[in-house]
């Protein structure tokens, strides 16, 4: 038999005002199973919290009703107190008689009549209450890094800052991702390569960090602290461990394929370093390009290798691994300029993109920093930039914006202009976006110092008149068309998510939006974790972002993690749901609908290993306690604790008189 | 009729299946379902008009889940609820071998003289079934006419009634029904071994046969079919109560049809709709 | 003791003037094409071109459900409440295999606990039963010692003279008094229309040995035979409910915060849940364990108890089982193995 | 094949070297593509800014026509194209619109039939094979420069006609003839002609540069397949050549023309001698004529 | 003295939007007709229909269901799945005719606490208007 204490609170007169907090508690006093019922002024305060304590201990209370604020309140505290009276802390309930009462009705007559209510269907709802145990999870105190951009590399050092053991994933040959590429940064314009190599090399040194390039992951199971990732190591053909790097196969690799690196616009072997500064600096074979895989001759490396290092039989890998948490890092892609037919882009080889000005302008690009058009080599006297080249353009491409043109473009003028002393930078734009510290000074230096010429307004048509270009657009500012020769059009296309990212986040369990870019758990409280436990985010792979927010980001969840993996079990609340394996028919329902995958099926098996049914199993790691799938299960074989449905009914039935 | 005997003893005897789920006529006007187990007792399956069973509803037993594999004579319609089944993990494509009837059409009304054509057959889109691994029986025809002379109170009917005409028509009906659950038990959909309303904790549903429970219990009935019911009568045609249970799924089925664009039994890939969303459901209540 | 004479006309008056006192009057009443024994109000149509009813005429005094404990709770404290007492009734419409059953029912209710609700109906309770002019495939009364005009049960039994009328016959003293007090809808004997056809004993064959059926449970309870004749059972109540000697019930309490019911309900043994333990061990997991135990409790273990055979021969299982189970075939199945030794 | 010819006011009035070229066309490949009975102005032009609904009910009159006739449409004018094409968008589509149409109307119209353009209609379902094994004057030697003008392909959603900065239909049926489309990148920059009356000299500047950049990307001639733009470029030819001092000589044919005398119609039969800017000296100084 | 009917009504809301919004009505004084009695779950997913049929029922006169806007799920689509079963389950009411009057669905944010406190009062002054709900409660009679 239930014996169940009720506290009801005045709070000062907070409640005592509008409710008869006296009658209130005679009454409930009433109720059979309640043993003990009481008033008092403050039940918050300690001596309030010792009435709790010492009526737990003298009437042996199974279960304790505290009717005073909201639960959002001090649901923490009460629960606390029970539980140090020795009271199973998921056995004490509140009943709200202040926000939902006292402070929104003025008839005392009413008030009161509803807080005899509120209370007693607590009261009944308490005596159903089973008492819970927070849930303990062990914890692999092991990270993975998805991505080995800046953003990745940066979450890697910090995680390893912290202890813990990372592994960086990059799908590449090499780590680095885009920022590698880049010649000069805004908005102090140092050079990427100079600030991004000492990164690149300190996470490669770093015992704690494994880096594992030219993979990907091919699966994940398991919930927070205790995943298990199954990774693909692509067949690189060349022997990382004795590798030195020498370079000799491709030097002599007569196979020449365009470099992706260079974006289109340098060459490289079949068998290659993306770039110089790769790491790791050895090199990988590319299959679909080298003679040996399509033609089956050559061979070439292989015979020449001092250290017999390639091995054209080398086959993919799968290797699993155990994280206790996970950071998604995957960057972003520039969105396929096909799309852009008025632009001529591809159609005239003097259309480029602004990453392919990068590598116009670097000086390790192709042409070492001396800046030629594609088409002639020519020096271009007169660039059009062209800004939001598919992002704010809701009709066609994407809506949203993609945060760093603006500011890449200003830079770039800027390089221009270094290259170029006597150059023309026109810049067509729609708003120009330099929220960021130093930003709009930069912006006014490429303005006013470097004479980038902007224009607001798009731009209808790019065409080719003899060797040059023509660029028609319309100038809003002044109400007219105006049409450009040019020698060079660079088009700041729009950042999108990379290709594979949702096969991705559908592997992790991870939401994404329309366009690609994780869901973060909260827009702006969660801004680094998915709505997934145990799984963070960081940098473009949630949405377009400059290096230092990236960066901030990568940090960020890197302080996530570390918190995480800080302790060696976690602990969860108790309100987790339960299935009752009796009656389920593993009819998958309850898997369906759990927005957390924390529910599978789980097989029953007879003495001799036969499968004899399914039933659904709940991971109590990763359930969130939303308990969306009970009411999905026709035979009510999963429950939520903490708000079963005998629960909920009895507070429903609190209020009936039936017969 | 001869092909299913012979398929059926040419399953058991090549060991294809232990189980072969058919029918037998016993009546004038009146088929039941057979159990084959040998290949000698295979001669009296028959298939015809009569053969109003939904078999389906055998495949969630557990003795049929531990043969090895069994065969099933289905209908069309019939196959609609083994697909559902399949969708819902109560079996697997492979363990059924589905001996698919083409059907002209089958009779509805009690036993022993049911004369009238089905409701379900006249808007019939599977006379040829799908995904059988044997079909047999003549080409059914194009198209059947309807009938006029359906007499249930259809679906149409019920919609045009004001709300107290409606719930006067759902009292006076479900004042009628004595719990017996043969509509669940014949139910092909309804395979949970604990129903809901065999649960006491809480006693959600009142299994007293008085209109509360009645109307819970034949709310929930419903409610739990929506989007998973596939409209072969059969909890109609065993009520002993005579109380027209398909009109009410049929309305529901045509909601989901409606609101979600879904109708179930025809694709092993689907999920059953109230276990999905899409972001833009549309509803007009929610304020 | 002369014979009377009541055609329709009067019968109904009769039976619509009960209904409109303190009586209870149970009737062959027509619904959506079939026709159901239920309670009339001194308004409803009775429907007397019927053959026989879907349900018994066990509904009259073993009720669905019913209430036999009701508490109010207030500040003071539990309140029992009174449950009415039970109203006199008049039973019409039932066959002799209905008004048979009765007998062999009262048996239980009397047994072991006097289980006054049934008895305090029974007692109250007028049957007036139609002897049969129609039988089908799935009668088999005679198999069972009784008849299509037996009198076993009935206080007054009404013999068909032509389509129109009855020759009543008082069986029972309380059947005579009714007949007596009500004795201006009865007129004396016309001349029988002779073109008036109706069936005999003979007519019903017999088609198992009642007898044999039991040794041959107590022996085979394990025979393969039962999955045989049962594996089409889909394990619903229909048959049970329908029966005129099924009499299993369960009790529930119906509870909220401030009050409770407590309830007979009918329940089947054909249901799975009938014996699933707490433990969710099902000792009648089967469906064929579950229709075995229907076919051994009426024809086995009641015989033991009561020496009577918890069956009347209606067919009413047999006529409502979607699944197509037939009763008189898998006893005939019983009889003819039990004569042949089989298993 | 079923259709049914539209060929709006435009053929009807300003452009019938169009409309007869097309019927040549049709006769000659013997098509059956009877006209719409009566049908009626889409309305271009004038309209759609002034009163949405009406211009809509005009072209929803013509559908009703060519479903009555149970036939699909054919269209040869860019501007009745699109106004056909929203018509019928706006009829298949619920919402207010279908509801004032039908209301306007007062009769029900499926609008479930297809409309195409001519030039989709030989590139489609006729064939470029069947259409060469039909060609016995190859145009030798001439380049043309093909220009679709903005209508046709904008918007791409709606007219669903092919690329919009770069299409290529009329190139290729121009390519059977034997003649050369040339690359250039002015296939669907506007004429202006939406300018023509109220402000000429917009226009003027817009269609010299359409045929200077024909010029500079060497083409003989060019090809169209719109009234207004054949309007501008042609009959506006000898007016832009004496405001821009500069001699274009580029006649400027319909492709319909192009295509009938690749399979050797008489010139007259095409109304060739209805253009302004003459084809002959072309025609004849490579041969094609004599 | 004659006791002036006042109706019951019963509100299952979400922990997150709902309940929160109804503590902010408490914070900010709003004041709304007391006849509600709020029971918390963690989400609209959790409502069941057997809820508000259970309510009803039961003593309720009237319901209210009510959770976070769409997109705005703590649990990310809890109220999507919702509002699938609220459709559905809606549809097999009208079908039998149960008056749809009686259960409000809502969307209500932890920041409308006005709304929340707007939408027990109108929700109350419709249901008194409408007078006890006598349809359900009469389903408890034991008439025979």
């Amino acid at each position: 038999m239930a014996k169940i204490g009720v506290f009801v609170c005045w709070c000062g007169s907070n409640i005592a005002e509008t409710v008869d907090v006296k009658r209130a508690a005679e009454t409930i006093a009433k109720i059979p199973g309640v043993v003990y019922s009481v008033d008092y002024k403050y039940m918050c305060s300690d001596p309030g919290q010792d009435m709790v304590k010492n009526a737990i201990k003298e009437y042996n209370l199974t279960g304790v009703v505290v009717a005073s604020c909201s639960p959002r309140m001090h649901e923490k505290t009460f629960r606390k107190a029970a539980s140090e009276a020795g009271l199973n802390p998921y056995m004490l309930e509140m009943a709200n008689i202040r926000e939902h009462c006292s402070w929104v009705h003025d008839n005392k007559e009413e008030a009161t009549q509803k807080a005899i209510d509120l209370i007693r269907m607590m009261v009944e709802k308490v005596k159903r209450n089973k008492p819970l145990q927070n849930i303990k999870i062990p914890v692999t105190k092991k990270a993975l890094v998805i991505g080995g951009g800046v953003t990745g590399i940066q979450a890697a050092l910090d995680i390893a800052a912290g202890g813990i053991p990372v592994i960086l994933l990059e799908r590449e040959p090499s780590i680095g991702g885009h920022m590698s590429m880049l010649d000069e940064t805004f908005p102090t314009l140092d050079c990427s390569q100079c600030i991004l190599t000492p990164k690149m090399v300190e996470v490669a040194q770093n015992p704690l960090v494994t880096i594992m390039t030219y993979s990907e992951l091919e699966k994940l199971e398991g919930f927070i602290g205790n995943f298990k990732a199954t990774i693909k190591k692509k067949a690189r053909h060349v022997n990382v461990e004795e590798c030195t790097g020498c370079g000799t196969c491709w030097t002599k690799c007569p196979t020449k394929v365009t470099s992706e690196f260079e974006q289109g616009l340098g060459i490289r072997k079949a068998i290659y370093i993306p770039f110089p500064q790769a790491i790791p600096s050895r090199p990988v074979i590319d299959e679909a390009n080298c003679m040996k895989f399509t033609q089956n001759r050559c061979g070439i490396c292989a015979k020449i290798c001092p250290k017999q290092c390639i091995s054209y039989d080398d086959k993919e890998e799968f290797i699993e691994i155990e994280v206790g948490s996970i950071v998604v890092a995957t960057g972003y892609d520039l969105m396929p300029t096909s799309a852009f037919g008025e632009y001529g882009y591809g159609k005239y080889p003097d259309v480029v993109t602004s990453l392919q000005f990068e590598r116009m302008v670097c000086a390790s690009g192709p042409t070492l920093g001396d800046l030629q058009r594609p088409s002639d080599k020519k020096k271009p006297k007169t660039v059009v930039f062209i800004q939001c080249v598919g992002s704010r353009d809701p009709e066609h491409h994407k809506a949203y914006c993609s945060k760093i043109c603006c500011m890449y473009t200003a830079k770039q003028t800027m390089l221009y202009r270094h290259k170029v002393h006597d150059g023309n930078a026109y810049v067509f734009y729609i708003d120009i976006r330099s929220n960021g510290k130093n930003y709009e000074e930069f912006l006014r230096r490429a303005q006013e110092e470097n004479k980038a010429q902007y224009i607001r307004g798009r731009v209808s048509m790019v065409y080719q008149d003899g060797p040059d270009l023509v660029v028609e657009g319309a100038d809003t500012l002044t109400n007219s068309q105006v049409r450009i020769r040019a020698d060079l059009v660079v088009l700041a296309t729009a950042m999108v998510s990379p290709i594979g990212v949702k096969e991705l986040a559908q592997k992790l369990g991870i939401g994404y939006d329309q366009h690609g870019f994780l869901t973060e758990a909260h827009p702006k409280l969660r801004p680094v974790e998915s709505a997934t436990a145990g799984i963070f985010l960081a940098g473009c792979a949630i949405s377009p972002r400059d290096i230092p927010d990236s960066v901030s980001e990568a940090s960020g969840a890197a302080a996530k993690v570390l918190g995480m993996l800080s302790k060696d079990e976690l602990e969860k609340e108790g309100v987790v749901a339960i299935v009752r394996e009796c009656s389920c028919t593993g009819c998958q329902n309850c898997i369906r609908v759990c927005p957390f995958t924390a529910i599978a099926l789980k097989d029953i098996r007879d003495k001799a290993g036969n499968l004899i049914r399914q039933v659904a199993n709940v991971n109590p790691g990763l359930c969130t306690g939303c308990g969306t799938c009970t009411p999905t299960c026709p035979s009510r074989s999963i429950d939520l604790q903490g708000f079963t449905d005998e629960e909920i009914f009895a507070e429903i039935n609190a209020m009936a008189e039936l017969h | 009729m001869k092909e299913i005997i012979e398929k059926a003893k040419e399953l058991l005897s090549q060991g294809t299946v232990d189980l072969v789920i058919g029918y037998e006529q016993c009546g004038d006007k009146q088929c039941r379902p057979l159990f084959v187990q040998k290949p000698e007792e295979a001669d009296k399956l028959v298939f015809n008009e009569f053969c109003v069973h939904n078999l389906a509803t055998y495949l969630t037993r557990p003795e049929v889940k531990q043969t090895k594999r069994v065969a099933i004579v289905a209908k069309g319609c019939d196959i609609r609820a083994i697909v559902n089944l399949i969708i819902e993990n109560q079996s697997t494509r492979e363990h059924v071998y589905i001996i698919g009837m083409n059907c002209p059409g089958v009779v509805s009304g009690k036993a022993p003289n049911p004369t009238k054509p089905h409701t379900k057959c006249q808007t019939c889109k599977v006379r040829t079934p799908q995904m059988s691994d044997v079909t047999l029986g003549p080409t059914p025809p194009e198209s059947i006419p309807m009938d006029k002379t359906i007499t249930h109170p259809d679906v149409e009917e019920l919609k045009k009634k004001t709300r107290e005409e409606k719930w006067a028509f759902w009292r006076e009906q479900l004042s009628k029904c004595i719990r017996c659950y043969a509509c669940r038990q014949a139910c092909p959909m309804c395979y949970c071994n604990r129903c809901i309303v065999d649960l006491n904790t809480p006693q959600w549903i009142d299994t007293r046969s008085n209109l509360r429970g009645n109307l819970d219990w034949n709310i929930v009935r419903a409610y739990h079919l929506s989007g998973r019911c596939i409209d072969c009568g059969e909890c109609e045609r065993v009520c002993p109560a005579n109380i027209p249970l398909m009109l009410l799924n049929r309305t529901l089925q045509e909601e989901v049809k409606e609101k979600f664009d879904f109708e179930s039994g025809y694709d092993l890939e689907a999920c059953p709709p109230l276990t999905v969303f899409e972001k833009d459901d549309h509803e007009n209540f929610i304020r | 003791m002369a014979e009377l004479i009541i055609n329709r006309d009067k019968l109904t008056q009769l039976l619509h003037e009960i209904a409109g006192g303190e009586t209870e009057v149970f009737a062959p009443v027509l619904k959506e094409e079939a026709t159901y024994i239920t309670k009339i109000s001194q308004d409803t149509p009775i429907h007397y071109d019927f053959f026989i009813s879907v349900n018994s005429v066990k509904e009259a005094i073993f009720p669905r459900y019913e209430p036999i404990l009701k508490y109010k709770i207030d500040q003071e404290g539990v309140k029992l409440e009174d449950i009415p007492p039970m109203k006199p009734i008049v039973l019409f419409g039932g066959h002799p295999c209905d008004a048979a059953s009765l007998m062999v029912m009262e048996k239980l209710f009397g047994w072991d606990y006097n289980d006054h609700f049934y008895q305090d109906r029974r007692n109250k309770t007028i049957v007036i039963t139609l002897a049969c002019n129609e039988f089908d495939k799935d009668c088999f009364c005679t198999s069972l010692g009784y008849s299509p005009h037996g009198e076993v049960g009935s206080d007054i039994v009404l013999e068909s003279i032509s389509k129109e009328a009855w020759k009543a016959k008082a069986v029972t003293d309380r059947g005579k008094e009714f007949i007596e007090k009500h004795n201006t809808y009865f007129a004396a004997s016309d001349k029988p229309d002779a073109s008036f056809k109706t069936i005999g004993d003979k007519d019903i064959p017999v088609g198992f040995d009642k007898d044999a059926v039991k040794p041959w449970i107590k022996e085979n309870f394990e025979s393969e035979e039962w999955q045989k004749l049962t594996s089409k059972c889909w394990s619903c109540a229909a048959c049970t409910y329908v029966c005129p000697t099924c009499h299993c019930f369960d009790i529930t309490d119906d509870a909220s915060m401030w009050s409770g019911l407590r309830t007979k309900n009918w329940d089947a043994c054909t249901m799975p849940i009938f014996t699933l333990h707490a433990s969710q061990h099902n000792p009648r997991e089967a469906y064929y364990q579950r229709y075995r135990q229907r076919i051994a409790h009426k024809y086995s273990y009641y015989v033991d108890l009561f020496k009577v055979i918890s069956c009347t021969g209606c067919g009413r299982c047999s006529r409502v089982c979607g699944a197509g189970m037939n009763i008189l075939e898998i006893l005939t199945r019983i009889s003819s193995l039990a004569k042949k030794g089989g298993k | 094949m079923n259709y049914a010819y539209y060929p709006g006011c435009s053929l009807e009035s300003t452009s019938p070297d169009f409309n007869i070229s097309t019927e040549a066309l049709i006769e000659f490949l013997s098509l059956d593509i009877p006209e719409v009975d009566d049908w009626v102005c889409c309305g271009a032009s004038s309209l759609h800014p002034e009163d949405k609904l009406a211009s809509l009910a005009l072209p929803a009159l013509t559908i009703e026509s060519a479903e009555k006739q149970k036939r699909d449409i054919m269209v040869q004018c860019p501007a009745c194209y699109a106004h056909l094409r929203e018509s019928q968008e706006a009829l298949t589509h619920e919402g207010t619109m279908q509801d004032n149409l039908k209301e306007a109307i007062g009769r029900e119209i499926s609008a479930k039939l297809k409309i195409k353009h001519f030039s989709e209609i030989l590139m489609q379902e006729i064939g470029l094979e069947a259409l060469q094994a039909k060609v016995t004057k190859p145009l030798k030697d001439i380049k043309i420069a093909n220009y679709y003008g903005c209508v046709i392909v904008r918007p791409q959603e709606l007219m669903q006609y092919d690329d919009p900065e770069d299409p290529q239909l009329m190139d290729k049926l121009v390519n059977i003839t034997g003649a050369e489309s040339v690359s250039w990148p002015f296939k669907t920059k506007c004429c202006g002609a939406g300018n023509s009356i109220s402000k000429t000299e917009v226009t003027l500047d817009m269609t010299y540069q359409i045929l200077s950049m024909a010029k500079k990307n060497g083409a003989d001639a060019i090809s169209v397949l719109c009234p207004l733009c054949h309007i501008n470029l042609d009959f506006r030819q000898p007016q832009i050549e004496r405001r821009y001092k500069e001699k274009f000589n580029l006649p400027v044919f319909y492709y319909t023309q192009l295509l009938g005398l690749a399979f050797g119609l008489d010139p007259k039969k095409l109304a060739l001698d209805r253009l302004f800017v003459s084809p002959f000296p072309l025609l004849k100084s490579k041969g094609i004529l004599s | 003295m004659e006791e002036k009917w006042e109706p019951t009504i019963i509100a299952f809301v979400c922990n997150w939007c709902t309940y929160a919004g109804a503590d902010l009505a408490g914070t900010s004084r709003f004041k709304y007709a007391p006849n509600v009695r709020i029971i918390k779950t963690p989400c609209t997913g959790r409502i069941d229909p057997m809820f508000i049929l259970s309510a009803l029922e039961r003593g309720a006169d009237g319901v209210i269901v009510s959770g976070c806007h769409p997109n705005d799920c703590h649990y990310n689509e809890g109220n999507f799945n919702a509002r699938r079963k609220y459709i559905m389950f809606r549809a097999l009411l009208t079908q039998l005719g149960v008056d749809l009057d009686r259960v409000t669905f809502a969307w209500c944010s932890a920041s409308e606490g006005i709304k929340f406190a707007g939408l027990v009062t109108e929700v109350t002054d419709r249901i008194r208007k409408m007078g006890p709900y006598t349809e359900f409660k009469q389903l408890n009679q034991d008439a025979r």
